[in-house]
């Protein structure tokens, strides 16, 4: 008896340097540098940056998309970078051509091209965007909520009562890549975070066709006990092993030593 | 004589049971906090904290340690962190218990509008929405009354939505007010020295 | 300057010995015994259970709810008992209406009930039964899921096309209250869970008025990094320690060493 | 000479390819495990468990870590734990690659039924439809024909669904065949001495 032949690819997913593409896209996961990480990407493609603010950033994998030369993105964040640092290096290289994001605030940055028409704005409430990424992860194409019913946010969409109560209709969102930081991966891409800055990257992970980690640690399958993994590496595809990071204060709050 | 927003916050946190889940927007009802006594309450922050504790000690701060405005803080022991999902569960589930927000305009059917001035820079609507139509009591903070002298407390919203029939009850400057269903405000309380005429003056809807 | 009153409790959320009912219910969640931990049931409740088959079964609250004399009950859990053990209790004791799980498989405690129409079943399946509590918990009142489409789980049900694929709309689902174990909680009711012990006891967790935890070990805030909560005390109600446990095998499968 | 049940497995292990997530439903499917080299593919176990090992060495079991059969296992490095709702998240939002699922019927569309006999005892359905649906690639396994020699390749199945047109290859005792859009299960392989004709007379459907 022989085996005839492996299945044939999928028409999911995208393809890498790492594998074929389709179902065994879980081998040879870490890569050596960014610009290996990123090869994958293209011109027009959806992509979602991990981070709250600058905290959480994947500083690397955001200054390596400028390097690499790809444009008319659409940015899914929930910021998208401020005080000129992280998401705003992408606004400042004009290669972002919409944004969807539930807050911007003093990011004067994204103001002025929005202002300009360059950048077209989406606003989504940041519980409605995370929900719609996780929707997306989880095989749920539209769900109901409360949230935004009765304002600007329900303009076209679809509003039905449950129970006495009124709720909108989400539909679930989806890139073609994710670019999140990890405090910890293994080589399957197992991944922890450190306090606030999980965010939003692993729900982000689950809903990417390609997610791309830049890890500040990178350890042998084992050292992290399987209860203690935060995503497991199933949601991940490429890992890049990132030592430097500038980590940058947003704005810096304390109380006196008393 | 009018609350300062420190006797604001005061009156803000006397509003919090012991044992309760709360989120404190960003703005005037950061200042509640300050009032809280030690283990009182459980901090909510929606980037992903519960328990949520003081600004960190100087040197001791991490980047990647922050509250939803950004600010550095610290964690408590009993304290957790998760993802935004998670944290968006809980408040869209109807597990945090109290949420205190700013606002521009209040109506005395409880509407909020506190996320966009009408032909205003658009700042984004971040967690606002969502605190405002998850959490279980929604406590508007604000001033009375514009700079211009312009009414806050209204009939109806004329700026954006950000729920409908939401906020509870609202602390201003001049008192404690609890919008009801039949569009009034009902005077809870009033600052000392304050009077229902004055107040009355300064709001654009019937005071019950 | 006086505080008038505390706010009036609001409608939602069981009463307890441990606090008054509605917005200040997360202090003092620890009791002494099992029995007080399950004061508050009542007949004719809607009552989780976690556990998968006989794993991760909160055991001394399964057998204190037939101490406890409540009837009429409706059970939800993946599966309800198996071998006379776990959940089985509940059926030899006579004090459930109405069980919603998604297999039976050979639990002829459960057929036996079924058969004589002492017991309701409804079966959903088991993918649909956890997105329906975790719909609950993130209130969620209903989604869309291609699971089912076809199939008698699609009887009465809405089916709805989105970009060409056909999906099932299913409502969420909650309870009274969840009954579940876990490996260590802190006093604020932050817990962990041990391997594949978790199952549906994190979710079930989220989406009940009130959640009741057996923990095998008790220990100060603080001790579980925050970092490491499996699942946040917000969920969690009551807590009583659990020293002693069956653990039973359903089916040992072992390899020689070799 | 058809394929032992141990040789069904050994086939059906080559359907996966290096670096695949695997399910491996109950019965037979789990048999394929023991043709898996190390390190070859990661299996997902539904009841929270990813990277699943072989069974424990005697002594060292854990009435804790089991599969979705409820049979003792361990857990590979690399492994992880979770819970139900983020395992059936992995299964329903096609992160799983590839099902083997044991059968009653499937047809030549692809549709299966493996849950339930009609008039029979209710077993309940488990994770079936959900990992019939949310997989991206079905391969069910099973007996050509039922032990009374009815056909369970079939036009139509006339047992409960458990999903519609799913099934991307069926691997029986007689051989492999692939459900086509046309209603036609195309031959891919025959067991060693297996003819095209012997397998026609106990298929209910067309061959290509």
């Amino acid at each position: 008896m022989t085996a005839s032949s492996t299945p044939a690819p999928s028409a999911s997913g995208p393809s890498g340097p790492s594998g074929p593409p389709g179902l065994g896209r879980h081998r040879h996961k870490v890569v050596s540098s960014v610009t290996e990480a990123l090869a994958d990407l293209r011109d027009g493609m959806t992509i979602m940056v991990g981070g709250f603010g600058l905290t959480g950033n994947a500083e690397a994998l955001i200054r390596g998309v400028v390097e690499r030369g790809v444009r008319d993105l659409t940015l899914v964040s929930n910021n998208a970078g401020n005080l000129g640092k992280g998401l705003a290096q992408w606004l400042h290289a004009g290669i972002i051509r919409k944004v969807v994001c539930s807050y911007i605030g003093n990011n004067d940055d994204l103001h002025t091209r929005m202002a300009s028409g360059e950048v077209k704005v989406e606003i989504t409430p940041q519980g409605t965007l995370a929900e719609r990424m996780r929707a997306a992860g989880a095989g749920i194409p539209a769900f109901f909520t409360p949230t935004g019913v009765g304002t600007v946010i329900a303009e076209g969409k679809e509003v039905r009562e449950f129970d006495g109560r009124t709720y909108l209709m989400e539909r679930a969102l989806s890139a073609d890549v994710a670019l999140i930081r990890a405090r910890k991966a293994d080589q399957f891409g197992n991944l922890r975070f450190w306090r606030t800055a999980r965010n939003f990257s692993p729900v982000m992970a689950t809903e990417a066709r390609l997610t791309i980690v830049g890890a500040d640690e990178l350890v042998d399958n084992g050292a992290i006990d399987p209860d203690d993994v935060h995503l497991p590496g199933i949601y991940v595809h490429r890992i890049v092993h990132v030592a430097e990071h500038e980590n940058p204060f947003e704005y810096r709050t304390t109380r006196k030593r008393g | 004589m009018p609350y300062s927003k420190e006797q604001m916050a005061q009156r803000a946190a006397a509003e919090i049971p012991e044992g309760a889940i709360v989120n404190l927007g960003i703005g005037l009802p950061t200042l509640v906090a300050d009032y809280l006594p030690a283990g009182h309450a459980w901090l909510h922050s929606e980037n992903g904290l519960l328990g949520m504790g003081p600004f960190p000690y100087e040197g001791d701060e991490d980047p990647q340690l922050i509250n939803a405005g950004k600010q550095t803080v610290t964690v408590l022991p009993g304290g957790s962190t998760f993802d935004s999902s998670q944290s968006f569960a809980m408040i869209r589930g109807g597990h945090v218990d109290l949420a205190f927000l700013g606002a521009m305009q209040v109506s005395a059917h409880g509407d909020l509008a506190n996320w966009a001035v009408p032909g205003g820079k658009v700042m984004g609507v971040g967690g606002a929405m969502d605190l405002a139509s998850g959490c279980r009591r929604v406590v508007a903070m604000m001033q009375h009354s514009t700079k211009d002298g312009e009414h806050k407390l209204v009939a109806r919203c004329d700026y954006p939505l950000t729920a409908a029939r939401v906020v509870a009850r609202v602390i201003t400057e001049l008192g404690v007010f609890d919008p009801t269903p039949e569009g009034a405000f009902r005077v809870v309380e009033l600052a000392p020295g304050v009077t229902r005429e004055q107040v009355a003056a300064v709001t654009g809807a019937p005071l019950l």
